[in-house]
């Protein structure tokens, strides 16, 4: 049960942001996620994750390939720090960092 | 250690300390100069009135032996668990009571700092945390929390805990971690007259914990936050 | 006298008359009134092995004291008993199975006491007779399970035995007229004895006996939620109930569950439902209990009138002073029934809305876990089609329409539907997912040996399925396989939504039978606490212009 | 409605309280000055360590501020956001800035690093009384519903000026704690309105313990924030020595076992009983004479 998971995925391909500074959305705690999007050199999109909730890397992934198709953002790296959000609140996270960054579709 | 057998290992004879309930309070003399101490015993459970009594003692050296050194003999389970106190403002109390030991410090004061036996979370932060340096005995206890307890509050597995306390010192209790952290500066051990006058020949009151943490190897991140933030 | 009593047509009455006479025997029963020290002896003498006793124990009021006494009976003298009850609350409900002074039970709830209920069952220490809904447990006491003897709650008694239950009426007159119209025994705690009472809920000749307990009936505040613990998700979810639902269909009456997701719809009413304009169009008639949570909605003028099952405490002097909302006695405080309004909500309202634990691919959804067994309280009488119902609203009849649309023969019969609606988060707290391909209740019922799995609602009797990631509307699904890919197709990141027909899900969104939130023109960043019209405690009391006044506990300032 | 100071993230607070947009931070999230313990316990770092601290202006002044997430370990101190609290206080005397503003929100020692919690905190404390001795204005602003407690309870207090809203929380122990060393009967930490009487922004103003008492609203805790920025209680021999008398005469009159209701009573309050549904308005103007020498103004 203890113990947290390390998870670490990217993506290909989509639209590079123009120069953004980095941002920070949500709070470590129960329930919840705190997510650092950053620029990154390269095409595509990476996301790195530590989470305390064990055992969910396929929904984590299911939840990142949705952001990603969303979006379809490249040239940046997102960082996130999770207590058990549920996939709603991660998602909600995520697209609240990209506002936050100015990446949103208009 | 009990508390007369610590005042008679420091003055032999030749002190006035007295307790009173769990209050101590008194002067010594200690190779030629004379010394006031304030402190507590019988595992304190530090209140408001305690902490008001302290810091009446103090302000009481302050006002009338100018520059006198005072040294905190520190034995205490931590605050007073009761609802009284919370009402009556124990933060407020503790931070007198802090407020007075710094102002000592600034009007010249040395400020010695000595657990003798035990020291325990909010009651340590207003007395011997609060000296320029903070001295313990060896056998002396000092902890925030003990380890199931810990693993009570922060779910958990004790097993963790211990484990990790054995490469750690930020999680185990005991008076050999709080020295590799900083925050107390030296043991006294044997002779702890020779503990004493060390600590009085030091005049540097500046705050060098973090400094000491990092340089023992315990606390090896903080004084290099704190210099990162005087240079961002 | 004697003729009366022989004959074979009124056994009943002889024998209450004989269980009458012991009573007068006991020390300290004076006429109708009985001294709390003397109410052991008074049930001993009362209670006859194999009786059916109702233990008032409501969704709220409980009959403690009597409770208590009741598990002091000598076994020897009272054993056997059948109890019938709507709600076990207190240990009390359960220790006179453990003590062996009862031995059946029908009930309908008993959510605080579902795990030793489930451990007395497998221990032998009971039988269950069948689990109900409330209504249908209040018909069975017209029926087969009338109660020889109940033991009920009211608040004052007068020297008569009249009662007045307060705003917690609840389930007492369904209880009392079933007893006392079929010679059986009632005997009611009260908290007081007065000379003249506020109002007479109870009359006195339905009442043989009163005692006054020395502390007042315990009340549980079950229906406060504290804003402060809505999340934005659940304010998201709310956005497209009223958007989506409410103002599509024109809901006019419904009734919400207790959770906090329907406590966010109310907090939303008058500030996104003001926005949208629909005030005055949807959300006018309640069957619902006094939710401190629809104080704003109420103070800004949405709420016509509310019909209540029972009270809330803490909302007695805000109800007081809104009658025109709330049904309400002479004396000014509230009249609640439960009876009545599980009736009403059930045949006069449009919409049912509340959320569950567990929902298949069927749509059939339950809050059985394994281990428990916590029964249904109101929710299937809510969550159901009236079939019965004939008056027609354009919400009902709409929902009918989308249901029957193109269809042939008797299916296609114009009828109009009930709205009901299951809210829910895809996944629960610690990422349980609340979409299975198989319901615990399954197993439960294997485990229990229940001759069926306690399902709470029924599938078919479900109209929408509201996730986070959107509406799925059944009425619109022509089949099976539809179906079960337009509740797929909301139950997002679960291994249910995960095993999607992904292109049959996008035409069930093409066809508006599965609705995002873009679709409904909701952007989920916009779902803040801020459009909560009350984030905390301490705003509702505000907003009651400090008529709510809640219990001690809820209050943080 | 105006939205809830309490409700907002410590960065969400920061930026209402200073002039808008002129928040610097110092040791941002991008740097990952993080803590080097929670991973060895499997429990997520924050990338900030809990506490967002820099440089800003209010109105117009230079001031430097921190502010501390209630809800990443309950705002407990931890050795990197104790580190940082520390730095920018010992930066504060170096640069001199006209003020110090923190804003509190924290359980007291992080017990996943509780040896290092403890240091930490009796440093920032040392380093903030460092500050205020230097005439630097240092100013606490206690938010969060979750309070400030323990050990950063009594750091609070050892600024110039302590600004409560009516539903922040300020003491010692938390009631939890107290229920489980001595029981319900001591201290019931389930009867919420008991807790706020006895450790509630407006017991804290009533018995003089907090300096300004304010609503749950960050333009008011702006406006309370700005006013003490000119506020100084240089900590003479005079000045504790009368704290000294006013605490004990305080303590004196409360005897044993009073509740709050009693307490304020003796204390002078008029209606004592009235006092929980009244608004921070109209309690501010119900403070006893007596009491008001405890905080700002008063001396």
């Amino acid at each position: 049960m203890a113990g947290m998971e390390t998870l670490h995925f990217a993506f290909d391909g989509g639209r590079v942001l123009a120069p953004f500074a980095p941002a920070l959305v949500g709070v470590v705690a129960s329930g919840n996620l705190e997510v650092l999007v950053e620029p990154a050199v390269g095409s595509g999109c990476r996301v790195d994750i530590d989470t305390s909730a064990r055992g969910f890397g396929p929904i984590w992934e299911a939840v990142l390939r949705d952001f990603h198709q969303r979006h379809g953002l490249a040239g940046l790296s997102v960082s996130i720090h999770d207590m058990g959000a549920t996939p709603a609140v991660v998602s909600l996270r995520l697209d609240q960092a990209i506002a936050a960054i100015g990446g949103a579709q208009p | 250690m009990d508390w007369p057998s610590v005042a008679n290992r420091l003055f032999g004879q030749d002190h006035a300390i007295v307790a009173d309930g769990d209050f101590l309070c008194g002067t010594a003399s200690f190779e030629g100069a004379t010394i006031a101490v304030v402190g507590t015993t019988n595992h304190a459970a530090v209140g408001v009135d305690l902490a008001l009594r302290q810091a009446r003692a103090i302000l009481a050296v302050v006002a009338e032996s100018p520059g006198r050194p005072l040294l905190l003999l520190v034995d205490t389970q931590g605050q007073k668990l009761r609802r009284r106190d919370e009402l009556l403002g124990i933060h407020r109390a503790m931070a007198h009571l802090g407020c007075c030991l710094d102002l000592a410090r600034r009007q010249g004061h040395p400020v010695i700092g000595l657990v003798y036996d035990q020291a325990l979370s909010g009651g340590f932060i207003t007395s011997g945390l609060m000296a320029d340096a903070c001295h313990a005995l060896p056998e002396a206890e000092i902890r925030v929390m003990r380890v199931p307890a810990m693993a009570r509050v922060t779910k958990l597995p004790e097993a963790l805990l211990e484990s990790l306390s054995l490469t750690n010192p930020v999680f185990a209790p005991g008076v050999a971690n709080y020295v590799a952290m900083g925050g107390v500066r030296s043991l006294w051990d044997g002779d702890l007259a020779a503990g004493l006058r060390a600590a009085l020949a030091d005049r540097d009151t500046a705050d060098r914990r973090a400094r000491e943490g990092a340089q023992r190897g315990g606390r090896r991140v903080a004084d290099d936050v704190m210099r990162r933030v005087l240079e961002a | 006298m004697s003729t009366v009593a022989d004959s074979p047509w009124t056994r009943q009455r002889s024998n209450r008359s004989a269980r009458l006479a012991r009573a007068a025997l006991v020390n300290g029963v004076r006429a109708k009134t009985v001294s709390a020290d003397a109410v052991v002896a008074l049930l001993e003498a009362l209670i006859e092995p194999g009786d059916r006793v109702c233990l008032e124990g409501d969704n709220q009021k409980q009959a403690d004291f009597l409770a208590r006494a009741l598990t002091q009976v000598s076994r020897e003298r009272v054993h056997d008993l059948h109890m019938v009850q709507s709600v076990l609350s207190l240990p009390e409900h359960l220790d006179v199975f453990e003590l062996g002074i009862a031995s059946k039970l029908d009930f309908s709830f008993s959510g605080p006491q579902a795990l030793r209920l489930a451990q007395l069952l497998g221990e032998g220490k009971l039988q269950i007779g069948a689990i109900h809904t409330y209504l249908e447990l209040f018909g069975r006491y017209f029926i087969d399970l009338t109660p020889k003897v109940s033991l009920i709650a009211a608040q004052a008694a007068d020297a008569q035995g009249n009662l007045y239950t307060g705003p917690n009426t609840e389930d007492t007159p369904a209880i009392v007229e079933a007893t006392a119209f079929k010679s059986g025994i009632v005997i009611a705690q009260v908290d007081t004895i007065v000379d003249k009472l506020p109002r007479v809920d109870i009359p006195g000749d339905w009442v043989d006996f009163v005692v006054r307990a020395p502390e007042p009936a315990f009340i549980e505040p079950l229906f406060t939620r504290d804003p402060a613990q809505i999340s934005e998700i659940q304010v998201l979810m709310a956005m497209m109930a009223i958007k989506g639902i409410y103002a599509e269909y024109g809901v006019q009456s419904l009734n919400h569950g207790i959770g906090f997701d329907t406590a966010a719809i109310e907090l939303l009413l008058p500030t996104y439902g003001e926005r949208l304009g629909l005030k005055g169009k949807i959300c006018r008639h309640w069957a619902l209990n006094p939710h401190p949570a629809l104080i704003p909605a109420i103070e800004a003028g949405w709420v016509e009138s509310i019909h209540s099952f029972g009270s809330e405490l803490g909302m007695e002097d805000y109800i007081r002073a809104r009658p025109d909302v709330f049904f309400t006695g002479p004396d000014g405080s509230l009249r609640s029934n439960r009876a009545f309004c599980q009736a009403a909500g059930h045949y006069a309202c449009d919409l049912f809305i509340g959320s569950t634990l567990q929902m298949d691919t069927l749509g059939n959804s339950s809050t059985a876990t394994l281990g428990r067994i916590a029964g249904f309280g109101g929710a299937p009488n809510m969550g159901a089609d009236a079939r019965g119902r004939r008056h027609a609203s354009d919400a009902w009849l709409k929902a009918g329409r989308e249901a029957r649309d193109g269809l042939p023969g008797v299916r296609g019969t114009p009828r109009g539907q009930k709205l009901v609606v299951q809210i829910v988060e895809t996944f629960r707290e610690h990422m349980q997912p609340a979409f299975v391909e198989t319901l615990d209740a399954w197993k439960l019922a294997e485990q229990a040996r229940m001759p069926l799995p306690p399902i709470m609602i029924y599938g078919d009797d479900v109209t929408h399925v509201l996730t986070e990631e959107g509406i799925a509307n059944l009425l619109l699904c022509r089949d099976d396989v539809e179906r079960e890919q337009a509740i797929r197709g909301v139950a997002g990141f679960t291994p249910v939504g995960q095993a999607r027909d992904r292109a049959m899900v996008d035409k069930l969104r093409a066809r508006g039978v599965i609705r995002r939130p873009v679709d409904l023109g909701i952007d989920p960043r916009d779902a803040t606490r801020n459009l909560l019209a009350a984030r905390s405690m301490r705003d509702l009391v505000r907003a009651s212009g400090g008529l709510y006044q809640p219990p001690r506990r809820f209050r943080n300032w | 409605m105006n939205a809830s100071f309490a409700e907002m993230s410590a960065r969400e607070r920061l930026a209402a309280v200073v002039d808008a947009g002129t928040f610097h931070e110092w040791l941002p999230p991008s740097e990952r000055v993080m803590s080097p313990h929670l991973a060895q316990l499997g429990v997520p770092a924050a990338f900030d360590d809990g506490v967002a601290i820099g440089r800003a202006t209010l109105s117009g002044r230079i001031v430097f501020v921190a502010a501390q997430e209630g809800e990443f370990m309950g705002g407990g101190v931890g050795e990197v956001h104790g580190a940082k609290l520390v730095g920018l206080l010992r930066r504060a005397l170096r640069d001199r800035p006209d003020a110090v503003v923190l804003l509190a929100e924290s359980g007291g020692v992080r017990l996943h690093e509780a040896n290092a919690g403890l240091i930490a905190v009796s440093e920032v404390m040392r380093a903030l009384l460092d500050v205020r001795a230097a005439g630097i204005a240092t100013v606490m602003l206690v938010v969060g519903a979750n309070g400030c407690f323990g050990g950063m309870g009594i750091v609070a207090r050892c600024a110039d000026s302590v600004v409560m809203s009516d539903i922040a929380r300020h003491a010692m122990s938390g009631p939890e704690v107290i229920e489980s060393a001595n029981g319900a009967g001591e201290f019931d930490s389930r009867d919420r309105a008991l807790v706020w009487r006895t450790t509630g922004g407006k017991h804290r103003w009533l018995s003089g313990d907090c300096d300004a008492l304010v609503d749950d609203d960050p333009a008011a805790f702006r406006t309370a924030a700005i006013a003490a920025l000119s506020v100084h209680r240089p900590m003479t021999l005079a000045a504790l020595q009368r704290e000294s008398t006013l605490l004990q005469w305080r303590t004196d009159l409360a005897g044993d076992g009073a509740d709050a209701f009693e307490f304020w009573t003796r204390l002078g309050v008029a209606d004592a009983r009235a006092v929980p549904d009244l608004d921070a308005d109209a309690v501010r103007a119900l403070r006893p004479a007596a009491v008001a020498p405890l905080a700002n103004g008063g001396t």
